[in-house]
């Protein structure tokens, strides 16, 4: 049946899009290449400017995917190729090994505390805690199911020693699942799907901050990025939401944010990254207000504060939370030996002066790359973005018809747009699903194909 | 510092400063990466940033009495750490140039900044064919005689180098003299005389040796020591000539001179025709420096002084196995060469910014724009 | 008597009063606890034995809020038969001898969570200052 | 012959329209005298309070009383009665709800006494006379001295189901014979209506029963209040259409609308309907309803509501001491009435 | 009615409601209240799990009524409602209680807010013991959808629906839709505004389905979801389509005004085409000025001009209406940076039209009657609280627009001085390599932040201040023109929008969103979907964006042909009812009417047309009348349970 539209990526356009697709009775098959459902927006606390929890907006539309079931939900795994035109494509899905049934394993999380391997970084908390080595995502993860991870567990990926003996270790959680839902021999599959359309919405990853240096991280104990910083302040974070400095453990007096980093700058990325202005100042107004006493400085060239309450925000900010706004860029930072905190090297520009100033904790507000390496004809723009059709006359189309793109792997976006463009994907893809369902392609009377 | 008198911005000066060099003018948007990366700013409170956005605005007066420009070493970490890729360092040359217009007494140099390079190489043939053609004219008959000699007589010969130097010297110190006003020199002095020289050494020695770890560093560093080796020894043998008693040429004496002599050619031939070579054929690999510090009066400065320490260096080869005639003819043409080069290349090139740079130190230091420690 | 808490109730139009109270909260104002909210889908759906009700269970102060006349009115205008009939309860409750401080008809409009927190702000301290209501009823 | 069924009357602050009621009964005196025996009915003849003492507990078959609670004997007597009766019955809105005298407990006794007997323009007190408890009165003509006790009153009028359990209610101001004859066929029946149920009145508003119901426009909407003793209401047309204030819609019906055949607005005097839970409020709210006028137009709704001086009056005419706030603020026991006065 | 069995559900909702509130407190206190079974607390009530939590209780223990204690019923009633309706509850049987934003998120001492949570459950659960079951009721809906406003966003909506099928009536106050983009030079350096509308234009005119109504208004808007009545004025156009725009009846017309399609620039006269490619593509007359002199009809050879034509009102029964009237242009008032006192300060629409070829100087930037030799823009003119009148957000788009001109003119005028002054650069995004190639085409960037620029007007020419913040320097720039990047304000006729449509306003004056992430398209009343600047500063490609959205929800609520209707509505009690017809008059959708029962009159509450505000209830002197889910027993017993904390009745 080739009535129905594959959305790829799972994050709060991909479910967005499913959701309407799902509302007009469309089968939709959501491929999301991590364990849940969610993508970054899981990883905030709260979203600007209104400062309401993420997951207050999040987590309801995650809980409606489970209502519909024509959702078909393909978790841990990635599209291989795509063949075919608009109206039946045919696309091949790598579906990677989680080693647990899903079918069985009700989410209970007994493995999760049973099993001995207890040092693998938990990358949903970018490696700030430590996980188990079979885990459940996060727990309000959608579908709420274990997951085992091959690399740490001592049975499916024994130590050398043992692998030579033929010894099989551990079993540990085997033991423990009530509803026997382990499966070691579990192997990778490839699926077949056959569509009529398909949703890109693979989203976003942060700009590898390690390329700039200069400003040491990954070397530097105290130095996150925002997203690592937005962990730390949240509530289901590593310190349940307690802002605490990785060397010492003790809460930070004064943080810095640094704007731009990776973007704006030739030798990374041209564009901006949009959002990170507002994310820093929301971060600095989060810090203040769990610990009122910190003192808060955001290095930026130019504030980006555009949207609709943005600038009260960005106001409010100032005036009420007393956060410092420096223009100037910062191009070292310096660790000092002793007490570990971060010296950084900028001119202030409106001094005209030289200044190095030290900071407890500094957070780099890092450029987003879009995931756009994918398997699919779709061109790409210069910034690695998916090229759009006709932005004006086609807002959601790529150059290849019938394959749609929403979110941040069009352009650098913020949440309402995304999920305002996953809407229009979801129409779009829903009118060639039906039409291919009524075996009824023909050409319009006016020239106009499918896409209107 | 905030002045409370309006000035008015004046767009020609950034048409200027773009024709001087600086291309890359308006592509900043003020950042600061360059005042912060430079190591020169660790020690001078000083910001590269500013004294940029002064030019792209066009205030006059604000350029003009501006030392940050001078402090500049040409290390070109601003330029590698730009995220608008464009090239402060670049246009930091621009306005040196442009200041520098305004120091000579007639403004010759901001004519100079701006002229293409073939017009510069016409106008100096011109000078060099005077120059030669007055030899010719003038010497020529009486030096006939004087061939036979192993040396040359070469007192009388030193008319228009004596002529020309004295020229040039006569601009320079009335350039630096109006550049010493115009930094304000004199006016506002913290440090004393003797603590900002020990000061001004001791920043020195420490730039220029984090700047030798860097290669590309090193390459410059080296070329320009070679130059400054090369012209010292090689003016100290001109003098020697010209003033000293014929006796110096016997025995011990003219060895070490020879020595020296060998020594200066090949020094100022490898100082000028490293850069020249790398600018010539700049590849991929070449330094960023070599492939952007490429206006009129780079090329000037060195196609001016290749040549003269090529024939310096044919010259001594000559007087060896004693070809004196040719030697001399050369000699007669490396002195016509000289002429212009003091006449045009000192006063108004691209070297007469060694002066102003040691002023523009020597001025910071008393201001006090170094920081302790 | 500065430690007196007062009692208010509030009966708040879902469109724009209620609106205002949520953005008072996203907004992270602060004001005092001693309003309780009770959500109408109109203030014209506000009944003045409500009031009376309020005032005889030992309230110290009603608000009554909703759309600011004569457009914001989410049913046209269910604020304006709320503007008659309360403008009559002001004089019934003048009669009954109850301070006009006590009872406020607002116009709190889906973006003026300042204006709400002034309200509430206000009316806290006029109750503060003429005490509760609950000991003047009581007679025999 | 089997024993008759006892029957009292008793009057607290009445103003004897009930008793009329009961004489109304002409004929029908003589069947109830014959069905029934009067044991107390102070109005009619001299009885003591003794009488009633001396009566066994619950032997009197059915009490009516009438009038709101007013003084501290109102009080003890009330509670004899409804120690010596089965049914208790509030006869008369002014028992049920407080009636007109109730209005008083918006002013407190001092200020009530003050008007009556200093300010009222056809008093003639030049001592500033006022009541005591106990007062002397000696008239030299006969040298005779009495002494006359007053009993003290209480700073509240209540009704009745606030002082003690009532049975039953008879709606009216006064209650009209039929009613009050078919409430007694009813009450000496055997089969009792369930407790606190208005005998003889309707379970949905008079408007039920108006004849001038269908007289109502499609859209009821009025821009000025009018008070009939200024104009004159046109004959069959909704009174409250033509802007004067018919407490029909809030009151129950049963009384066969009287008032509005004699073209007269309903004042309320049938009682609470069920779904209401404050009379006034209620009133209140559907009088602001159908005023005509935009908040923009501030000054006419002034204006019209300036009309009526006494709103408080006028909607909480016979139910104020039943009305959720019952009484203004403040009311205390009096400071006027001293102990003892010469006369 | 049934035993009542309440479960009480307390939200953490991360720190946001435990980090004030003791929610295990609350949740201990709810135990205690009467009618309640079972009282739990979990971090996040609204995500999968804490569904579950009400699931397996509403299962295992059969509760009949659900009180969740979280955050504002705006926000999550519909999942909650849900949620208990899949675990086999009637889903109107849920109570929300409100702890965060009005108790945690503004009160800070952590007893007095505890114990104001547990009075804030203590009502819900109040309220929940009267709640009732209520069937949704399902009406017809219509398979057409409204457009008001002919912008982009409108079109590009109009465009949508029709793919789906559904009929669209575009209405456009003006004579021809295009909106601002129409006139915009300029959109990017390589696409002009007029060819992308054109463009759309052209599927218009091709598209059966859609019908466009210019010089329309919406009057008024009647009915629910699924089932609007609309009633339009048809301003009369004087013109038809026999009219080939010769354009000679333009030179006989006396009358002439400013032409708004080119922003003041020039005049037009009465009778006038907007701009080249308009549509409908003939000439109209502005009924407003024109006096009817008779002298175009007298020469138009196709009698194409009838001036008898009357406004005409039309009414359309439509399924859902987009709101997509777009915003107007800030003016600057009098001596703005200049503004109105020199021929050579014009606005950076003007500049557009300028710049486009079609414009009166055939795109030769010709200001105060020369090309100047030196242009400067002023950004943020009437935005970010600058000037005096100034909003106080961000108009988003004149940063790019500004840059995006600033380039043409130097593309066309090199020689000429271009500076940009300006706070903050707002290029966001992919716009960013605009402002590097500024950056290249030797365009200077003046920064001020407090202190804002001043404009002198004097004899040499114009200056302008401004107080460098990047050398904190007063500086004063000569130029010959100057260009107000003036941002976006709410349409003018708002007040007549919200008047009609029942739309709220936002904080800064634009429509505001059910919820600016859970529904960005769409406004509080069900039906009414918004796109473009509407709801707030767009640049054209995110309104055009927008409104492919909002066509889409719009086809998502009427693609099944039936709407369900929330049964909060009123209800009629007919033994009490003694039909006094008060309620009548009060209903403002005139939905109740008396009707005779065996005799009796009684109220009769007309289910579609009931919107649910319950002020018929409040007017019902009997107390017949009962807004249900609003009962007067519901709202008294949260009165009383806030008071005197028994129960109630």
């Amino acid at each position: 049946m080739n009535g129905s539209v594959l959305v790829v990526g799972g994050g709060v356009a991909g479910i967005q899009a499913a959701l309407d697709l799902a509302e007009q009775g469309i089968e939709v098959f959501l491929v999301e290449k991590a364990p849940s459902i969610g993508g970054k927006m899981a990883y905030l606390d709260k979203t600007f400017p209104t400062l309401d929890c993420a997951s207050c907006i999040l987590a309801p539309k995650m809980a409606a995917v489970l209502r519909y079931p024509n959702i078909k939900l393909l978790m841990n795994s990635e599209v291989e190729d795509v063949t075919g035109r608009a109206g039946n494509f045919v696309v091949r899905v790598l579906k990677r090994p989680t080693y647990v049934d899903w079918t069985k394993c009700n989410g209970c999380g007994i493995c999760t505390q049973k099993c001995p391997v207890k040092n693998v970084p938990d990358d949903y908390n970018l490696g700030l805690s430590n996980r188990r080595a079979i885990y459940i995502m996060f727990p309000q993860a959608v579908p709420k199911k274990a997951v085992i991870d091959a690399r740490y567990c001592m049975r499916l990926n024994p130590p050398e020693k043992a692998k030579k003996e033929g010894k099989t270790l551990c079993g540990v959680c085997e033991r423990h699942c009530p509803t026997k839902a382990i499966e070691y021999e579990q192997k990778s599959e490839v699926i077949e799907l056959k569509v009529a359309a398909i949703i890109v919405a693979t989203g976003m990853e942060l700009y590898n901050a390690k390329n700039i240096p200069e400003y040491g991280y990954g070397v530097y104990q105290n130095l996150y990025t925002n997203l690592e910083f937005e962990r730390l302040v949240s509530a289901t974070g590593p310190s349940g939401g307690e802002i605490l400095r990785r060397s010492d453990g003790k809460h930070p007096k004064k943080i810095a944010w640094i704007q731009c980093v990776g973007s704006r700058d030739v030798r990374f990325n041209h564009y901006c990254s949009a959002y990170c202005c507002m994310a820093a100042t929301k971060q600095a107004i989060l810090a203040k207000e769990h610990l009122p006493e910190v003192q808060c400085t955001v290095y930026y060239m130019d504030i980006r504060a555009f949207g609709k309450g943005f600038n009260e925000f960005l106001e409010r900010a100032k005036r009420e939370f007393g956060v410092r706004y420096i223009r100037g860029k910062v191009v070292r930072i310096e660790e000092l030996a002793d007490t570990k905190n971060l010296r950084v090297v900028y001119e202030d520009t409106a001094e005209s002066y030289l200044r190095v100033e030290e900071y407890d904790m500094v957070v780099l507000s890092v450029a987003i790359t879009p995931n756009s390496r994918l398997p699919l004809p779709v061109e790409l723009t210069s910034d690695g973005f998916v090229k759009l059709k006709d932005p004006y006359l086609d807002p959601v189309s790529t150059t290849v018809e019938g394959i749609f793109v929403v979110g941040a792997v069009a352009g650098a976006k913020d949440i309402p747009d995304s999920v305002t463009e996953a809407s229009a994907a979801a129409a779009r893809a829903a009118l060639i699903a039906k039409r291919s369902m009524a075996r009824e392609v023909r050409v319009l009377a006016n020239g106009g194909v499918l896409n209107g | 510092m905030v002045a409370s008198s309006i000035l008015f911005a004046n767009p020609k000066i950034a048409e200027e400063i773009i024709k001087m060099g600086g291309k890359s003018l308006l592509e900043c948007y003020q950042c600061g990466s360059c005042t912060a990366v430079c190591p020169i700013t660790e020690s001078i409170d000083v910001s590269f940033r500013r004294a940029i956005r002064y030019t792209q605005i066009g205030l006059n007066e604000k350029i003009l009495g501006d030392i940050t420009p001078w402090t500049c070493n040409l290390h070109g970490d601003c330029t590698d750490s730009c995220p608008r890729g464009a090239s402060p360092s670049e246009v930091l040359a621009a306005i040196r140039r442009y200041q520098s217009g305004f120091f000579d007494p007639f403004g010759v140099s901001r004519w100079w900044n701006k002229t293409k390079l073939f017009e510069k190489l016409i106008l100096y043939f011109v000078v060099f064919v005077i120059s030669l053609s007055f030899y010719y004219f003038y010497y020529w008959n009486s030096l006939t005689g004087y061939i036979s000699t192993e040396f040359f007589a070469v007192k009388d010969l030193s008319y228009p180098i004596a002529f020309s130097a004295l020229f040039a010297s006569l601009i320079l110190f009335l350039s630096a003299k109006r550049a010493y006003r115009a930094f304000g020199g004199g006016k506002e002095y913290k440090v004393g005389f003797l603590s900002s020289i020990i000061k001004l050494t001791k920043f020195f020695i420490e730039v220029e040796k984090d700047a030798l770890k860097v290669p590309e560093k090193r390459d410059r560093i080296i070329e320009h020591v070679f130059i400054l080796l090369g012209l010292g020894f090689y003016t100290l043998i001109l003098l020697f000539y010209l003033f000293s008693p014929s006796y110096f040429f016997i025995y011990p004496y003219g060895m070490i001179l020879k020595f020296l002599g060998y020594f200066a050619a090949i020094s100022l031939l490898y100082g000028f025709s490293s850069p020249l070579m790398k600018r010539l054929f700049a590849r991929q690999k070449t330094h960023w420096y070599y492939k952007k510090f490429t206006h009129s009066t780079d090329w000037m400065s060195l196609i001016a002084f290749f040549p003269v320490a090529l024939l310096y260096l044919a010259i001594l080869i000559l007087n060896d196995i004693s070809y004196y005639y040719f030697s001399y003819i050369l000699y007669i043409v490396v002195l016509s060469l000289i002429v212009p080069i003091l006449l045009l290349e000192v006063p108004f090139g691209k070297h007469n910014h060694w002066l102003y740079k040691v002023l523009a130190y020597y001025i910071a230091a008393r201001k006090g724009f170094f920081k302790e420690g | 008597m500065a430690d007196f808490e007062p009692k208010i109730i509030v009966f708040a139009c879902n469109w724009c009063t209620y609106a205002a109270i949520d953005l008072a909260g996203t907004s992270r104002l602060s004001y005092p606890p001693n309003v309780r909210v009770i959500r109408v889908m109109c203030s014209g759906r506000v009944d003045p034995q409500f009031v009376l009700e309020a005032f005889a269970d030992g309230a110290d102060g009603v608000i009554v809020a909703g759309c600011h006349p004569p457009a914001d009115c989410h049913y046209i205008e269910g604020n304006y038969k709320a503007y008659r009939r309360f403008e009559l309860l002001k004089r019934i409750l003048e009669s009954f001898g109850i301070e006009k401080e006590r009872f406020r008809l607002e116009w709190i409009s889906a973006a003026e969570a300042s204006k709400w927190v002034q309200v509430v702000n206000e009316m806290v301290s006029d109750l503060r200052r003429i005490g509760a209501l609950k000991p003047k009823l009581e007679v025999d | 012959m089997a024993e008759k069924p006892k029957i009292a009357w008793y009057w607290c602050a009445s103003c004897g329209g009930c008793e009329e009621s009961l004489v109304d009964l002409a004929e029908r005196l003589l069947t109830l005298f014959e069905t029934v025996e009067i044991v107390f009915c102070p109005v009619a003849m001299d009885f003591k309070k003794e009488d009633v003492e001396k009566l066994p507990d619950n032997s009197i078959a059915v009490t009516f009383i009438n009038g709101g609670i007013r003084l501290k004997e109102h009080e003890e007597m009330v509670k004899l009665l409804r120690r010596k009766s089965k049914i208790v019955v509030a006869y008369g809105a002014c028992s049920a709800w407080g009636g007109i005298p109730g209005l008083a407990n918006l002013y407190t006794l001092d200020e009530i006494l003050e008007r009556k007997y200093l300010e009222v323009p056809t008093i003639d007190n030049p001592k500033e006379f006022l009541p005591a408890k106990k007062t002397v009165v000696s008239i030299p003509e006969v040298n005779m001295k009495f002494e006359l006790e007053l009993t003290e009153p209480l700073p509240v009028l209540r009704p009745l189901d606030k002082v003690v359990d009532v049975d039953y209610y008879i709606p009216g101001c006064p209650p009209t014979p039929d009613v009050f004859w078919n409430a007694l066929q009813t009450l000496l029946g055997n089969n009792l209506p369930p407790r606190g149920a208005v005998l003889g009145a309707l379970w949905k508003s008079l408007c039920d029963e108006c004849p001038l119901n269908e007289t109502k426009p499609e859209k009821l909407l009025v821009k000025e209040f009018r008070r009939v003793d200024r104009t004159t209401p046109e004959p069959n047309k909704c009174l409250l259409a033509q802007g004067f204030i018919c407490m029909g819609p809030v009151t129950r019906g049963g009384c066969k609308a009287l008032c509005i055949k004699s073209n007269m607005p309903c004042t309320g005097c049938f009682g609470i309907l069920e779904g209401v839970v404050d009379y006034g409020g209620k009133a209140i709210s559907y009088i602001g309803s159908i005023l005509d006028y935009s908040p923009m137009q501030e000054e006419e709704i002034r204006k019209a509501y300036d009309k009526i001086p006494d709103w408080v009056g006028v909607i909480y005419r016979y139910t104020l001491p039943a009305s959720k706030l019952r009484h203004k603020v403040g009311l205390e026991f009096p400071k006027l009435i001293k102990e003892m006065v010469e006369l | 009615m049934d035993e009542v069995r309440i479960g009480v559900y307390v939200c953490h909702c991360g720190f946001n409601i435990a980090g004030v509130v003791d929610v295990k407190k609350v949740a201990e206190y709810a135990k205690t209240l009467p009618g309640v079974v079972v009282a739990r607390d979990y971090v996040f009530m609204c995500s999968e799990p804490g569904q579950d939590l009400i699931k397996e209780d509403i299962k295992n223990q059969n509760l009949n009524r659900v009180v969740v204690a979280s955050c504002s019923p705006a926000l999550h009633e519909i999942t909650f409602r849900t949620a208990i309706s899949e675990a086999g509850l009637n889903k109107y049987l849920l109570e929300m209680a409100n702890i965060r934003e009005h108790c945690s998120w503004v009160h800070h001492e952590k007893e007095k807010a505890t114990e104001k949570a547990m009075e804030i459950v203590r009502m819900a659960v109040a309220k929940a013991r009267y709640l009732e079951p209520l069937e949704e009721l399902e009406v017809e809906a219509k398979k057409s959808v409204l457009v008001l406003g002919g912008g982009v966003a409108g079109i590009r909506a109009a465009l949508e629906l029709a793919n789906y099928g559904f009929d669209v009536y575009i209405v456009e106050k003006s004579p021809t839709i295009g909106g601002k983009a129409a006139l915009i030079g300029y959109i990017d350096p390589k696409t002009k505004g007029a060819e992308v509308v054109s463009k759309m234009v052209e599927k218009i005119r091709d598209c059966p389905k859609i019908q466009v109504f210019t010089s329309a208004e919406l009057v008024q808007l009647t009915g629910s979801a699924g089932n609007y009545v609309a009633k339009l004025r048809l301003n009369p156009r004087f013109v038809n389509s026999r009219c080939t725009r010769c354009g000679e009846c333009e030179e006989v017309c006396p009358i002439e005004v400013s032409n708004e399609y080119n922003f003041g620039l020039d005049k037009r006269k009465a009778i006038f085409i907007p701009f080249k490619n308009a549509y409908p593509p003939y000439y109209a007359i502005d009924y407003r000025v024109c006096v009817k002199c008779g002298e175009c009809e007298k020469v138009c050879r196709y009698k194409a001009i009838n001036l008898k034509e009357e406004a005409k009102i039309v009414e359309l029964r439509v399924g859902a209406v987009i709101i997509a009237t777009g915003y107007d242009p800030y003016r600057p008032f009098k001596g703005e940076y200049g503004y109105g006192l020199s021929p050579n300060v014009i606005t950076l629409f003007q500049l557009e039209r300028l710049l486009d070829p079609e414009s009166p100087t055939k795109g030769e930037l010709i200001v105060g009657n020369k090309v100047p030799k030196s242009l400067a823009f002023i950004q943020c003119v009437g935005s970010r609280g600058t000037t005096l009148g100034a909003k106080s957000y961000c108009s988003r788009m004149c940063c790019t627009t500004a840059i995006n001109s600033a380039i043409k003119i130097k593309e066309k005028y090199p020689e000429m001085n271009v500076y940009i002054i300006y706070k903050d650069i707002m290029t966001y995004g992919s716009d960013e390599s605009l402002y590097e190639e500024a950056g290249k085409k030797l365009i200077n960037f003046i920064k001020f932040e407090e202190k804002i620029p001043k404009v002198t007007i004097s004899p040499e020419g114009l200056f302008i201040d401004v107080f460098e913040y990047t050398i904190q320097q007063e500086i004063r720039i000569p130029v010959e023109a100057i260009v107000l990047s003036i941002g976006m304000l709410p349409p003018r006729d708002i007040e007549e929008l919200i008047a009609v449509t029942r739309v709220s306003c936002g904080g800064e004056g634009f429509v505001r969103e059910a919820h600016l992430k859970l529904a960005p398209v769409e406004a509080p009343t069900k039906g009414i979907f918004l796109a473009g600047c509407i709801t707030g500063p767009k640049n054209i490609l995110e309104s055009i964006r927008m409104g492919s959205a909002a066509a889409a929800k719009a086809m998502s609520l009427l693609s099944k042909g039936k709407i369900t209707i929330e049964p909060m509505i009123a209800q009629v009690d007919e033994e009490r009812c003694s039909g006094c017809g008060i309620c009548v008059a009060v209903c403002p959708y005139s939905a109740i009417s008396i009707k005779s029962v065996n005799g009796d009159r009684i109220a009769k509450v007309e289910k579609a047309l009931c919107m649910g505000c319950g002020t018929c209830n409040a007017s019902c002197p009997s107390g017949a009348m009962q807004h249900l889910g609003f009962k007067d027993v519901q709202l008294l017993a949260q009165t009383v349970a806030a008071l005197r904390g028994e129960s109630y009745g």
